[in-house]
């Protein structure tokens, strides 16, 4: 009832055709959309660059600073996804002491909340402090904004079991490491998967915030710098140029996150129930 | 909803004693400082009633799009700075620039003392120093142009002073009436180099409008014009009355702070080189060297730059013209 | 089937088939001076004696009321009863996984709780599956094993032991939960009860979604596994014929709240065999069970 | 096996007692013992006051501007829960959208996550052009930010759902809407509680930093515009007030949404498995 | 029991009891003329009409393979086999909730989607509960019923009949599934499907955690409701005597892969009674399917 029943001739290769045909070709059918759209608003009303530049205004930023952006986007791409991995890390590692008692959950709770509501700009001198300015403290920001999701889905995930599942363990006298690494931990993967694909997003943003504040020193762009740089210039198209090149560095990572979900989830969560026959 | 019609300059206000006020709202490029305190005299000492109006003076914040803003009719007047104004004009956004109240840019790189730093070859020559200003920001391309900062390390302007109060080998960009003067009140030891010496020199809290506004309405642009020239002279006269006015409105911005600014913008908005009762005017000189200045750093395009079209004298002349 | 030995668990020489028909087991099952001292009080009383036990959820109603039921060592008891009536939470409260509200359940004279972690080990075969979905179903069985820290090869060794005893084949062990069905479900949960050799045992309905041949044939190996090695078997069932195929002692309980209402011998020796089923006392006897029940029922 | 039997004698005094206990107090104690720790590394290292002010300071802080700091309070406060309210609400209606479609989903993902990648600072700008400065512009940040995660959660709720339930709808000839309305729609009630306490903090962030850009105009001020002010001021107890004020607003808004989910919850997902017996 | 009606569904006069005893059931069990358009087809051939039917999972593994059965209009089949050989499967195809990958499947010469939306309303009741856990016991039941349109007093009426039917009070109505012991969910998700007066009604192992004198309770109140409403059923069960017991034909099924070994025309005339299962003929019927189930399951 699970997995559907195979289709008549199903090769591998009509199987990834058809994977392609669902999940790439819809999304980008409707990108060229969307970009017609905003061409024809801009346009229709008129609409002056400063407000809204048209898209190949963007586009043609995008083509002439291309190899300032490509270096740019690998520079923020990897302070993200080592911010983003401390953060599954730590976050996972918080989930695990959260779920050990209620009375560590419920004090430790309002801190994780305190890395959440803590505006980054009250705390940025602090963690340059801490980390120093460039990579490490670019790193450090993407953490603490992408940290939360990372401890609430964990949380979630290993507190949330089946009371059934709880007494197997303790009738066989299960250690406290055993129910955490047995039962707690790999209950929480789809937890820890939807956290993830959270947590992902924000990192790319904490990288760029980041940047704002504690930069890499000259010599080295990151988008967060692109981004203040063209918004000091009123260089709108420039500007918009970065903020998709920064939104693509986020889908990616995005859909990476979500791919290894995907598979992980495979032997875990119930399938989605989309449109069966 | 993109880009509403000038609205805010229709309906009429009724003050207590009957007389109708048109209203006006003026939006600050930043919190309000002392280098708002001009159009803060002009509404306190009731300058903008007696010409009919009722102004609403909007504070703004940082990266607060004040141009844009204007440019769109979302605001009547806006303050902002003419590098600025110029690149946001470059993108079609047609504000023009009416009032320069102040002629020299206070803008500068705050040093320790303790660095043993003075001028800006000094900062350039000093090893392991790190300078923290906004990239973007046409001053800081001017720096970078006219120096060679290859030995500095260059960072991204936090908008906080406590690496500036930790390091010792660190400047930042600053304002030469707030950020020492917060700087001195955590025992530190600042030295202001201007980025004014170095040949680079907007006009600062510029009052802007629209050119749509001053083709519809020239008799309003006239009215704030002349209200706020007055407000300025009063308040480098006499800024008491003013400054209790803004640190009413914000307990964190000190009356000592708002003094302190006041006396550091005097030679600002009227330096040596000005003529007497001339505060306030625009030198299509000075529009021409900025808007070469923004060509060469590369933060304009020779085809977009029409300085002689980013403000107009016509109403300050108006407003200084002797009564016949 | 291999299942792994601990220790201090009895030699096979130490069982006496119980070859009395009589309805009172006054004597004890085996003996007690070959059982060794973890078991030494079993002998004096009864292994698991519940006194008086009520239970009230937080909800409000009560669930259980002046319960009283002993099981004596090696002994197999079945709870008969209504659907509802509080088999389940009974077994439960006895396993020490639910605090009751009102009077005491021990096992060999302690807390179901220090008595399972000092000297009974106990399993339990839930009434669902409950099997880990992320584990195949060959790591699911060996779960008990893995957690009591018996080395791995052991632990495979009486993994694959005990597939043929429920019927399942190696292809099946490297299967997930969620593309097994229902019963298999359930024998692997049962799988994993019997792999630890446990002292105690407590099945809540293991064979309700097996199909009556398999189901006899699962009756006729868990009954000869827990004669030989001398398990305290509490089960619940809602088969008659499987009650009295089983059980030493059929316990009926009542609703609304639940008690127990009637307590029945079995008469039947051991060794039971299929032949057991077909013979007209076997008949009678279910029929006299089945009437009490519906009696209970009735109330 | 779900709600565990009551204990003995259990008034509703002693329930109300117990949870307060366990609830109220550990971290109230934690929290003293952190002022301490704070308070002695301050002193310790001698910490300067414009990095880390100490606790007592940072206290007479909150006391002294204790009127400015509740109005502040209140208004930010409000943005953020009207910008947290549309959240739910907007992830809702998308989690609802998404549901209805593989093809739908994985087309509008990628804008769902752009709103969560795109550096607010970039289109802060945009965002108050459209929709105004002061309290629109600010609930529109709050919004913006808190969004992504309602998604994200309200669509996992959705899809993931037990087969058997699906197919139990389709032989009843369910519409499209009784299928969302009565199947998806409470499925996804347990998931948009996680996700709800992951933006209702964001939200909190989001209407501060709106406040940033957006300001609310003369005369009232938020909790961003004082943690904007005291920084460029260097008045770091005094940002450090606001900020431990933001914090306590975030803590608030997260408690009354975890509240209010316990209470959802009890009908839906097993019970939290802690520490029984 | 109230049970909603249906505009099309058969007045009572119209039902014949089947009184023949014999082995083929070639007459159709109701007047064609008196069942009104909707039914029309089922008389000239199977209502439920399996060809060669054959399913893989996408795992790879063939689960069923050439099954081919047929049911005709107002028969109760009883589907009988080995845990795991694909009954649960079957249904779900026969349901077109799973398509097959060989063979085909038909209901009135449609398939089974488009005959459940047109002409043939179909309950199925799954082997697991399968309850909204967010709804109480009463609005579970009346799901479908909402489901359909039906008017909130009548569903409530419906819902209230159907309680005492499988054996709740009205306080259990009020309760949500994780409060309701196994056996009294299962029975929550009988009743769903019963309140909707199907035409076809697939059950699978509905009365597997049931009691005995429960079960059978059910076993006589479904039959005659099934009788009585003339629906079409096929029931997987575990229980050879139930089957024997309700059905008109028992099939019985062998694994890997699936496919139907067996079929077993039973022989008693309805109506039936409990008496009935007390008599000889059924105890030496039952024994002779018990013989060939274990036949099956040794290949
Ligand atoms: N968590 C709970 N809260 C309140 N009542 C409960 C809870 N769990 C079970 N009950 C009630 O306790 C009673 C007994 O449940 P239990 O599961 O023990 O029955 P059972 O005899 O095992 O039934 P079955 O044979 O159907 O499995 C039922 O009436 C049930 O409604
Ligand atoms: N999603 C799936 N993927 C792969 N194999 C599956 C899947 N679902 C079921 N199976 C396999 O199909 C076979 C038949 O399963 P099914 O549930 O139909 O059996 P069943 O006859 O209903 O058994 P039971 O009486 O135990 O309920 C089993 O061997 C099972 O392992
Ligand atoms: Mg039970
Ligand atoms: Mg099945």
């Amino acid at each position: 009832m699970v997995t559907g029943p195979a289709t008549g001739v199903s090769t591998a290769a009509s199987q990834w055709g058809s994977y392609f045909l669902r999940t790439i070709v819809p999304p980008l059918v409707l990108f060229v959309i969307v970009l017609m759209a905003w061409d024809g608003a801009v346009r229709f009303w008129g609409i002056k660059p400063y407000i809204l530049p048209g898209p190949w205004r963007v586009l043609s930023a995008i083509v002439s600073s291309q190899e300032e952006l490509t270096k740019a986007f690998l520079l923020t791409g990897g302070s993200a996804v080592v911010g983003f991995s401390l953060s599954v890390l730590v976050g996972t590692l918080v989930g695990c002491l959260f779920s050990q008692s209620t009375i560590i959950r419920s004090s430790g709770y309002p801190y994780a909340i305190f890395l959440q509501t803590v505006p980054i700009i009250a705390v940025a001198p602090l963690i340059i402090l801490w980390f120093g300015r460039g990579f490490g403290g670019v790193v450090a920001v993407a953490f603490v904004i992408s940290l939360f999701p990372m401890i609430a889905n964990a949380t979630a995930g290993m507190v949330q079991i089946d009371p059934d599942l709880f007494d197997l363990f303790k009738l066989n006298d299960a250690s406290r490491w055993q129910i955490l690494f047995k039962l707690r931990l790999p209950n929480s993967v789809p937890s820890l998967c939807t956290g993830a694909r959270t947590s992902s997003g924000l990192a790319v943003v904490g990288a760029i915030v980041g940047e704002f504040y504690a930069g890499y020193g000259s010599k080295h762009f990151g988008l967060g710098y692109i981004i203040r740089l063209t918004t000091d210039q009123a260089k709108t198209d420039a500007l918009f140029a970065a903020v998709m090149v920064s939104t693509l560095l986020g889908i990616l990572i995005f859909g990476v996150v979500s791919l290894i979900s995907l598979t992980v989830l495979a032997r875990w969560a119930p399938p989605e129930v989309g449109e069966r026959a | 909803p993109m880009n509403p019609a000038n609205q805010a300059g229709e309906g009429a206000v009724k003050t207590a004693d009957g007389k109708t006020l048109t209203p006006v709202e003026i939006t600050l490029n930043w919190f309000p400082e002392a280098e708002h305190g001009g159009f803060y005299a002009a509404l306190v000492n009731g300058y903008f009633e007696e010409e009919g109006l009722a102004v609403t003076i909007k504070p703004g914040g940082p990266d607060i799009p004040v141009v844009q803003y204007v440019a769109a009719g979302q605001t009547q007047f806006g303050v902002d700075n003419a590098d600025k104004l110029l690149l946001v004009r470059a993108q079609e956004a047609d504000a023009v620039a009416v009032l320069a109240p102040l002629q020299d840019s206070p803008r500068c790189i705050m040093v320790q003392a303790e660095s043993g730093i003075k001028t800006f070859d000094e900062l350039a020559a000093k090893p392991k120093f790190t300078l923290a200003m906004n990239p973007g920001q046409p001053f800081a391309m001017y720096l970078q142009k006219k120096l060679d900062l290859s030995k500095v390390t260059v960072v991204p302007y936090g908008g906080s002073l406590v690496p500036f109060l930790t390091e010792k080998d660190f400047g930042t960009q600053a304002y030469n009436f707030s950020e020492p003067f917060n700087a001195r009140k955590q025992n530190a030891n600042p030295v202001n180099l201007m980025v004014s010496d170095l040949g680079f020199n907007p006009y600062t809290s510029l009052l802007i409008t629209s050119r749509e506004l001053i083709e519809k309405n020239p008799e309003l642009v006239q009215k704030v014009v002349r209200a706020s020239l007055k407000g300025w002279r009063k308040y480098l006269d006499d800024p008491h009355g003013t400054n209790t006015y803004i640190n009413s409105l914000n307990k964190e911005m000190g009356m000592d702070i708002l003094d302190f600014g006041v006396e550091t913008l005097k030679p600002l908005c009227e330096p040596a080189r000005l003529p007497a009762g001339q505060l306030g005017k625009m030198d299509p000189a000075e529009w021409t060297k900025l808007s070469q200045q923004l060509v060469e750093m590369g933060a304009l395009e020779a085809s977009q730059s029409a300085p002689e079209k980013a403000y107009t004298t016509q109403f300050f002349e108006a407003a200084t013209k002797p009564e016949k | 089937m291999e299942i792994i030995q601990r220790s201090s668990s009895i030699p096979m020489s130490a069982i006496t088939p119980d070859s009395t028909s009589s309805a009172g087991h006054e004597t004890p099952l085996i003996d007690v001076a070959k059982v060794g001292a973890t078991r030494a009080n079993a002998a004096t009383g009864p292994l698991i004696d519940v006194r008086d036990l009520s239970l009230r959820f937080s909800t409000g109603s009560e669930i259980l009321a002046a319960v009283n039921l002993e099981v004596k060592q090696g002994e197999f008891v079945a709870l008969l009863g209504p659907s509802g009536c509080g088999k389940s939470t009974l077994l439960r409260v006895m396993a020490g996984l639910i605090h009751s509200t009102g009077g005491e359940v021990t096992i060999d004279g302690l807390e179901p709780a220090s008595a399972r972690k000092n000297r009974h080990p106990l399993a339990f075969v839930f009434q669902d599956p409950t099997l880990l979905p992320w584990r195949t179903v060959r790591d699911n069985i060996r779960l008990p094993l893995e957690l009591q820290g018996v080395p791995y090869a052991e632990q495979m060794k009486a993994v694959e032991a005990s597939l043929p005893l429920i019927g399942l084949t190696t292809a099946d062990a490297t299967k997930r939960p969620r593309s097994l069905s229902g019963g298999m479900r359930m024998r692997v949960s049962l799988a994993r009860a019997l792999v630890t050799n446990p002292h105690i045992l407590f099945m809540d309905e293991p064979f309700a979604a097996l199909d009556d041949v398999l189901r006899q044939q699962l009756n006729e190996e868990v009954l000869a596994l827990s004669r030989q090695k001398q398990w305290t078997c509490v089960f619940v069932t809602h088969n008659v014929a499987e009650a009295a195929f089983m059980a030493d002692r059929v316990l009926v309980m009542r609703s609304k709240p639940g008690a127990i209402a009637r307590v029945i011998e079995v008469p039947f020796a051991h060794p039971r065999t299929a032949a057991l089923r077909e013979s007209a006392e076997f008949a009678q006897f279910a029929g006299q069970v089945n009437r009490e029940l519906r009696e209970v029922m009735s109330w």
